[in-house]
């Protein structure tokens, strides 16, 4: 069960990597938080309990209303053009993505003969992180820096449904907490930026040099 | 703290503790005249009982010189050879001092804060002191910084000129380099000994595999701050902007400490593989040589004292050198007169380099100026200046009756001693030696001749408003020249002390060449000239006012109307020496040969720069910062290669974790 | 339970009553209060006075009792020089900058210490990234495009780079598959007890990951851009928080790891990277005090010289160790007194850039000598602090097994040195063509005061360098599992 | 002892007598050599005599210096003469070292004068001040090459004592002592300012070296000057002679015929040479020296590595 979602958390980087909309990041910044939201709700399918489920919830709260919404707010309010301005074609890009994909589930397969581990959430979570890499490293708008970053975090997620870390759930809380706000003063300095530096992208950014 | 309470130990801390006294007044005198006088006078209280504290140490008392008195759990040690630099110090720190009445003065009439520099210069004293008495390696490398960054904090004094500001820096550097070397050092004999006290580090035999590496460290380390030749280029940069009086005692002394590091290190690495008397022999006779050749070409009477030090620092490392070839032969003989030239030359440098800084610093204060080309007949106007100036300038050149001859005569007579005593091709290397010695003081010859008549005789080449002196400019050149005077003439006291000091801890066999030598037929020799010479002053005056006697204008060759612009200048005067090694001297000059029948306006003027300096340093600091200007892809402003960098150290972190075994 | 009020959970509260009071005085008072409490009762914890016990995440051993002395000590500081510092005229945007200014330093004591006494991976990592936000809005202080920009490189590159040290962490628990440490929460001592049955590739993975992400707050190069933007452009007390403490923060984090890694098979490979860290950082530094002509810039950089020169340290382990550990504590004390003099120049002279400052040592003369004897402190001179904790570094690097490491960063330093005295004395020295500032008006400020006895208290702790300080280095030693 | 003492004295006493005489002895034959009669063999007493009597004039801008420097000249030269040994006799000062003090003492001569000659302020003695600098510092090294070298084959280090050494039996050390007499002759020439080196009366001021030191000098300082450069002449005329003492034979006479033989074939050779040769361009001169203290390193080579 938990690799299919993986396999959808996947398809979804395809798409983030190819769509050139900032709509596009969107709605697969909320579909990832969807499936990683079930993906931790599964093993309270079996046992449930009302202590376990706060985390779903509010991960699911967090990822797929709080944030997006916050983030189309900010597009509405800066009217940020609708087309990311990728430094590279679209095309290589992609490439790029499965090659390195691939690479990643390669590897990780080979790891799991040594420790046994689920390959398929593992390996998808981890190509999430460079592929959210990749993201802020060819794209040029900030605010798609930003999805990038999320989805380097969706990743992560995964990634630790996978290792099958129980942290305890506080520091979860915690880690959710940390992620919306740092999205939230993202917010803050995007407004800034947009209103001083009259501009959404990195070519703004070129003051600090030696 | 053995044996802490008795006298001498008192009167030793009573000193300490009042010349670093001196810096309490900064806390309640606002007046920046009240202040400086205060702090002076109880500084020099606290010099002048710490020079009698010394002089009633074992090393100047008839008595056997007790060699290793250790105080606060060993951190203070007073041997021979400490004592002997505590002494030099303090000699040289007391006229200085005094001298500061009249010199600061200009600087409060200018109105120009010296707070900063009193307070600097007190810590210097008593940092340097510590320097020579300190026996924990912490404690000397401490002291040591603290010497060099209080001299540095003394010498931007008047920070604002360009010049200043270039030459403190270098000082700065120069220093910077030196304790990194010196840190090496102490730390490898820390690692062969495990202890920090600098009297635990004459453990020899353990220390023979890394013995080369030590002398090195120390000779380039220490080297610097003596200001050998190939690492002197910091010195003609920093010793002429300081302040006179701190120039006077960073020449006189705090490069000495160089030479009391040097020392040292034999004491820690005794007995030295004969090799190492070479280099020390062939480094030290090319600064003497090229030292007092480039201060031939300079017209900057500071500079050319500061080039002058490298020259005697030269000097002395050669007889610093005949000592370890001595004792690489252990040929005790040989070991004293060498070591115990290069203590005397030590003192005497100290003595007559003071001297003649601060003599140069009376005429540079006066005259607003320390191009010599604009200085002559001053003697006209301070005549007792210009007697301590010669004095101080027939001492440097080594020539009889004064003591820089002394000194010299003990280092020939090494050499002498060197080729009796070691036959087959030694005689002939020696007298190499002994011709450039030879050479060294001809050149020495010419160079105070022409400082002392340009400066001194003549017409005055720029009209002088006044010129004033006061009378502790006097007093403190008065000590000196008498020290000048007293050594050349009764040498065999400071031979007594030298040889004393040379007893502990550096002969392998005590030997009687230095004492044994005739001092009393130079003694008679000095007086009896001396004495002939004013009888037949007096003689020659009552036969001139017997067949009559007048002055008369110079004759200028029937032509009437000479001006003072027709002397001979100092560069012409140098010029003739300074053509021979120009590419080393860095020589340049412009001359305009006048044509036609009506000749026009014609110029001649003379450059030198130092070879180490503009030849080697400064390309090579230019060519590093070229390399490091071709390095772009470090200063990315954008954000995304921030992000790159993360994935690409990752991935060479990985590679590094694959590959490790 | 009292303790772990004072350290965590007042700092919060009075960062809450600083949200709701919005007179300055007040908060100044308040938070001047609440720093007292904490130096005071992290002295008397460092001091042993006072036996501390933390609830769950939290307890205290030699090491966060070390470093949470530096934090407290640099954050008292700073809070006291705060006020006459905010005192000072800004533009009237970075007006409403001021009224956040002690809320956000009390939200940053509160996880500056979560994070140093943090003894569980989570919480440590919780505390890290909640240290980062409570930096970024003080770094966007001034409000003007510089500050923004730096504000959004700072918070942007941070939070990937400790993302990174989160999947670190992922790897760690990752590596417990299979021990007995399998499912176990993830203590550090739990770890550190039971080392040898973690899985070496994902230990090694972990370690890279965890000491790359933190390397971005450290400053270890190449991550180190973010902070040098930020600290170049922080109003200088925050400035003098993010060198003295924040980086020591992130820090602290990488000695864990390496304290589980130690007794492994892998610790040679952990030296390694740390050695390559620190080289790393100290050639940067070298190559870029070559360019830099901001002389915020530049103290930024010599920042990370020295964080590298730590990691050096502590990379080679034995003797260079106890430097390292000395060097912490003196180069934070040295840093608060170089960006508050800094601080002063630039509110005189209002520019950033060196060929703006032109003989500072006449105008503001106090300024100047200070800025003088802090440039000598930090470049190692004595009797200052920093002498002694570089000598003990020097000598442990040149009896390791690579001698050929002191030789490098020797080099580095005598470059780095020269190019900052280059820069420092043009500053000082040299006469401006326009020097409207008129000499020798500068009143003696609280500023001065405090960095005069910041200076004293280094060379106080350096010459007597007390007993209790150099046990508990030896104690962290023992728990890294070095015998001098 | 007491013979000792009194040995050197009368010595010192010929040295200060004779010299003026020597110096005469060498005008005459070069005149005889011109076919000219030229003045007296005692023409030098008389000049002094003449000088001695005249009225001093001094430069206004001059200062203690020239006055001092005849008198302090005077003094070193005779000092520096009475390290000397006459015939077989201990000189007065004789110690171990004390050919480094006769080169000093020598110096100090030097260093004074020079400052003199600077203190009258005109440019021709400035000339005549830096070129006496300049060639007294080349002519060092082969004063130390010359009685240096034996000094240091002999390991002895005073005057009296290296000459007393000098056994004239195997046959390299002949050559060895010959080459050495040559380059003293040499070094005694640029010394006494002679020809080819310097024109003693020449009459054009840019021509001159050390006559133009003392052009502003007259009276008691000028006798001063002119007895003390004759005092130097002979001195470097002994030092020349000396070589040649067979000093193991002990006989008085034998030393005395010697030496009046040496210092007449000596002063033929000066004069000789005067006549013969002109003297050099300034510039070459440097190299002359050069020459000269390079045969001295040459003989010192050959004979250290051909024992």
């Amino acid at each position: 069960m938990e690799n299919v979602l993986s396999i959808l958390f996947c398809l979804s980087l395809f798409y983030v990597s190819i769509s050139s909309r900032v709509k596009g990041y969107v709605t697969v910044l909320q579909l990832q938080g969807l499936l990683l939201s079930v993906i931790i709700v599964i093993p309270f399918i079996y046992d449930f309990s009302i202590f376990g489920i706060i985390l779903p919830v509010t991960l699911l709260v967090v990822k797929v209303f709080l944030i997006p919404k916050y983030i189309k707010k900010i597009i509405l309010d800066l009217d940020i053009k609708r087309m990311i301005e990728p430094t590279i074609q679209q095309f290589t890009f992609l490439l790029l993505v499965i090659v390195s994909m691939v690479v990643i589930f390669v590897v990780s397969n080979i790891l799991s003969q040594r420790t046994e581990l689920n390959v398929i959430p593992f390996a998808s979570g981890f190509s999430a992180i460079v592929i959210g890499i990749y993201i802020i490293m060819f794209r040029k708008k900030l605010i798609v820096h930003v999805a990038g970053f999320l989805i380097l975090e969706n990743g992560i997620f995964l990634f630790g449904t996978a290792v099958a870390s129980e942290l305890p759930m506080m520091i979860e809380l915690g880690i959710l907490l940390d992620v919306f706000v740092v999205v939230f003063l993202m917010g803050i300095a995007l407004n800034n930026i947009s209103s001083t530096l009259k501009g959404f992208d990195v070519t703004a950014l070129g003051r600090l040099k030696d | 703290m053995n044996g802490l309470l008795n006298s001498g130990n008192v009167l030793f801390i009573a000193a300490f503790v009042i010349q670093l006294s001196a810096l309490i007044p900064v806390a309640f005198i606002r007046s920046e005249r009240k202040f400086f006088l205060t702090s002076n006078i109880i500084l020099l209280i606290g010099l002048v009982i710490g020079l009698i504290s010394t002089l009633s140490s074992s090393l100047f008392s008839s008595s056997q010189l007790i060699n290793d008195t250790l105080l606060f759990d060993n951190w203070i040690r007073l041997d021979g050879l400490g004592l002997f630099f505590l002494f030099i110090i303090q000699l040289v720190a007391i006229p200085t001092t005094i001298f500061n009445f009249s010199y600061l003065q200009h600087y409060i009439d200018q109105e120009r804060p010296i707070k900063s520099f009193v307070i600097s210069y007190t810590v210097l004293l008593v940092s340097t002191q510590f320097i020579v008495i300190a026996n924990q390696a912490i404690l000397f490398l401490v002291s040591w910084e603290v010497m060099s960054m209080s001299a540095y904090l003394g010498m931007i004094l008047e920070r604002e000129k360009e010049e200043v500001h270039k030459g403190s820096f270098y000082y700065l550097v120069a220093s910077h380099v030196i304790v990194f070397v010196i840190y090496i050092f102490f730390f490898l004999l820390h690692h062969q000994t495990n202890s920090w006290f600098l009297s635990d580090y004459h453990v020899s035999l353990t220390l023979r595999n890394t013995l080369p590496i030590l002398f090195i460290l120390s000779f380039i380390g220490f080297g610097i701050k003596a200001g050998f030749m190939p690492f002197h280029f910091w010195l003609p940069q920093a010793h002429p902007i300081a302040p006179t009086v701190l120039s006077a005692f960073l020449s006189g002394v705090i490069i000495k400490t160089g030479i009391y590091g040097i020392l040292r290190t034999f004491q820690f690495l005794n007995p030295i593989p004969e090799w190492c008397g070479w280099v020390v022999l062939v480094i030290s006779i090319l600064s003497a040589i090229f030292g007092v050749w480039y201060a031939l070409a300079q017209h900057d009477i500071k500079r050319l004292l500061a080039y002058h030090s490298v020259e005697n620092i030269g000097i002395i490392g050669i007889g610093i050198g005949i000592g370890f070839i001595g004792s690489a032969n252990k040929i005790p003989a040989l070991e004293v007169l060498g070591f115990g030239g290069a203590l005397l030359h030590t003192l005497n440098h100290a003595i007559f380099k003071s001297l003649l800084f601060l003599g140069s610093g009376v005429i540079s204060n006066n005259l607003g100026t320390r191009n010599i080309e604009l200085m002559g007949g001053i003697v006209h106007r301070a005549k007792y200046l210009a007697i301590f100036f010669l004095i101080g300038s027939v001492a440097i050149s080594g020539i009889p009756p004064f003591n820089g001859f002394v000194s010299e005569f003990i280092i020939y007579n090494g050499f002498f001693q060197a080729a009796k005593e070691l036959k087959n091709y030694y005689p002939f290397i020696m007298l190499i030696f002994v011709v450039g010695l030879a050479f060294v003081g001809g050149l020495a010859v010419a160079c105070f001749t022409k400082i002392n008549s340009i400066i001194f005789l003549g017409t005055e080449r720029k009209e002088i408003k006044h010129f004033h002196t006061s009378v502790y400019d006097y007093i403190s050149l008065g000590i000196l020249s008498l020290l000048c005077i007293a050594i050349g003439f009764y040498p065999r006291i400071f031979i007594g002390i030298v040889n004393k000091v040379i007893g502990s801890g550096f002969v392998s066999a005590d030997s009687s060449a230095l004492i044994g030598m005739n001092w009393l037929s130079l003694t008679l020799i000095f007086s009896a000239i001396l004495l002939s010479a004013v009888v037949l002053y007096f003689v020659k005056v009552k036969i001139q006012k017997k067949y009559g006697r007048r002055t008369s204008a110079t004759w200028g060759c029937g032509y009437e109307n000479i001006t003072p612009r027709m002397q001979y200048t100092a560069s012409s005067f140098a010029d003739e020496l300074n053509i021979i090694p120009k590419t080393i001297l860095v020589y340049h000059k412009k001359v305009e040969i006048s044509k036609g029948a009506f000749p026009k306006q014609t110029a001649f003027e003379s450059h030198s720069q130092d070879f180490v300096d503009n030849k080697i340093v400064l390309p090579l600091y230019g060519f590093l910062k070229k390399i490091i200007s071709k390095i772009e892809f470090l200063s990315q402003t954008d954000i995304r290669y921030y992000i790159g960098f993360i994935l690409i150290i990752i991935t060479v972190y990985g590679i590094i974790a694959f590959l490790w075994k | 339970m009292f303790e772990f009020f004072i350290f965590i959970l007042l700092p919060l509260i009075s960062s809450i009553f600083c949200y709701y009071i919005r007179n300055l005085r007040v908060q100044y008072s308040v938070s001047l209060g609440v720093s007292i409490l904490h130096l005071v009762l992290s002295l008397s914890v460092f001091l042993g006075y006072y036996h501390a016990d933390l609830p769950f995440f939290f307890s205290v051993d030699s090491l966060s009792k070390f470093f949470l002395l530096i934090l407290s000590n640099v954050y008292f500081w700073v809070v006291l020089v705060s006020f006459s510092y905010l005192k000072r005229p800004v533009t009237s945007k970075a007006q409403e900058g001021k009224k956040y200014y002690f809320l956000l330093l009390n939200f940053y004591l509160t996880a500056n210490s979560a994070a140093m006494l943090s003894n569980h991976f989570g919480m440590y990592w919780v505390a890290a990234e909640a240290t980062t936000l409570s930096v970024a809005p003080l770094i966007f202080y001034y409000r003007n495009e510089e500050a923004l920009e730096a504000m959004w490189k700072y918070l942007f590159l941070v939070s990937v780079g400790i993302a990174f040290a989160f999947i670190g962490i992922l790897f760690l628990t990752l590596s417990a598959k299979g021990s007995l440490l399998e499912g176990k929460q993830l203590f550090f001592w739990e770890f550190i007890k039971n080392a040898k049955e973690l899985n070496p590739i994902w230990l090694k993975a972990s370690f890279i990951f965890i000491f790359a992400g933190l390397s971005t707050k450290i400053g270890i190069a190449p991550m180190h851009s973010g902070d040098i933007d930020a600290t170049s452009n922080a109003p200088s007390p925050v400035a003098a928080l993010m060198s003295g403490s924040l980086r020591l923060t992130s820090l602290i984090g990488v000695l864990r790891i390496l304290q589980i890694i130690r007794p492994t098979s892998s610790y040679e490979f952990a030296k390694i990277i740390l050695i390559i860290g620190g080289l790393l950082s100290l050639f940067v530094a070298f190559v870029f005090m070559f360019k830099v002509n901001n002389y915020k810039r530049m103290l930024a950089y010599s920042s990370v010289e020295h964080l590298g020169l730590i990691t050096l340290g502590i990379g080679v382990g034995g003797l260079a160790f106890v430097g390292a550990m000395y060097h912490a504590i003196y180069n934070s004390i040295t840093k608060v007194v170089l960006f508050l003099t800094a601080g002063n120049i630039h509110s005189r002279y209002k520019s950033r850039e060196v060929s703006n400052v032109t003989s500072a040592l006449r105008t503001m003369p106090i300024t100047g000598w200070l800025f003088l004897l802090s440039f000598f402190a930090i470049s190692g001179i004595p009797p200052f602090g920093i002498f002694f904790s570089e000598i003990k570094i020097f000598e442990g690097l040149l009896f390791s097994d690579k001698p050929v490491i002191l030789f490098a960063s020797m080099f580095f330093l005598l470059f780095i040195f020269i190019n900052m005295g280059k820069i420092i004395f043009t500053m000082l020295y040299k006469k401006g063509e326009n020097d409207q500032l008129e000499a020798g008006t500068e009143r003696f400020e609280f500023i001065h005061l405090s960095v005069i006895l910041l200076l004293i208290l280094l060379t106080v702790i350096a010459v007597i360098s007390p007993d209790v300080i150099y046990q508990n280095i030896i104690n962290v030693t023992k728990d890294f599992g070095m015998n001098l | 002892m007491e013979i000792e003492i009194l040995q050197g004295i009368i010595s010192l006493l010929i040295i200060l007598g004779f010299s003026p005489l020597f110096a005469g002895l060498i005008n005459k034959l070069k005149a005889v050599l011109t076919g000219r009669i030229g003045a007296p063999v005692w023409q030098p007493y008389y000049d002094l005599k003449r000088l001695f009597k005249k009225e001093t004039i001094n430069a206004t801008v001059s200062s203690f210096v020239s006055r001092i420097s005849p008198v302090i000249n005077f003094v070193t030269v005779a000092v520096a003469a009475t390290m000397l040994p006459i015939g077989f006799w201990k000189p007065l000062i004789s110690f171990n070292g004390d050919i480094i003090l006769f080169a000093y003492i020598l110096g100090l001569a030097r260093f004074i004068q020079i400052l003199a000659a600077m203190d009258i302020g005109s440019s021709f003695e400035g000339m005549g001040a830096a070129r006496e600098a300049t060639f007294a510092l080349f002519a060092e090294p082969i004063f130390f090459f010359t009685l240096g070298s034996v000094a240091f084959i002999s390991g002895l280090s005073s005057i009296y004592d290296i000459y007393y050494s000098i056994q004239l039996n195997n046959i390299s050390y002949i050559v060895f002592i010959v080459i050495c007499s040559i380059s003293a002759f040499l070094l005694a020439v640029t010394e006494c300012s002679r020809m080819p080196v310097d024109d003693p009366n020449t009459h054009l001021e840019l021509t001159m070296i050390h006559e133009v030191m003392i052009l502003d000098n007259s009276g008691i300082d000028l006798f001063l000057y002119q007895y003390s450069g004759y005092i130097k002449l002979f001195i470097y005329a002994i030092l020349e002679i000396s070589f040649f003492y067979p000093f193991s034979a002990q006989s008085y006479l034998v030393g005395v015929m010697i030496f009046v033989i040496g210092s007449f074939i000596l002063a033929l050779t000066l004069a000789t040479v005067e006549t013969i040769t002109s003297r050099f361009k300034m510039k070459n001169i440097p190299q002359y020296l050069l020459f000269a203290t390079a045969i001295g390193i040459l003989n010192l080579l050959i004979y250290t590595f051909t024992k």
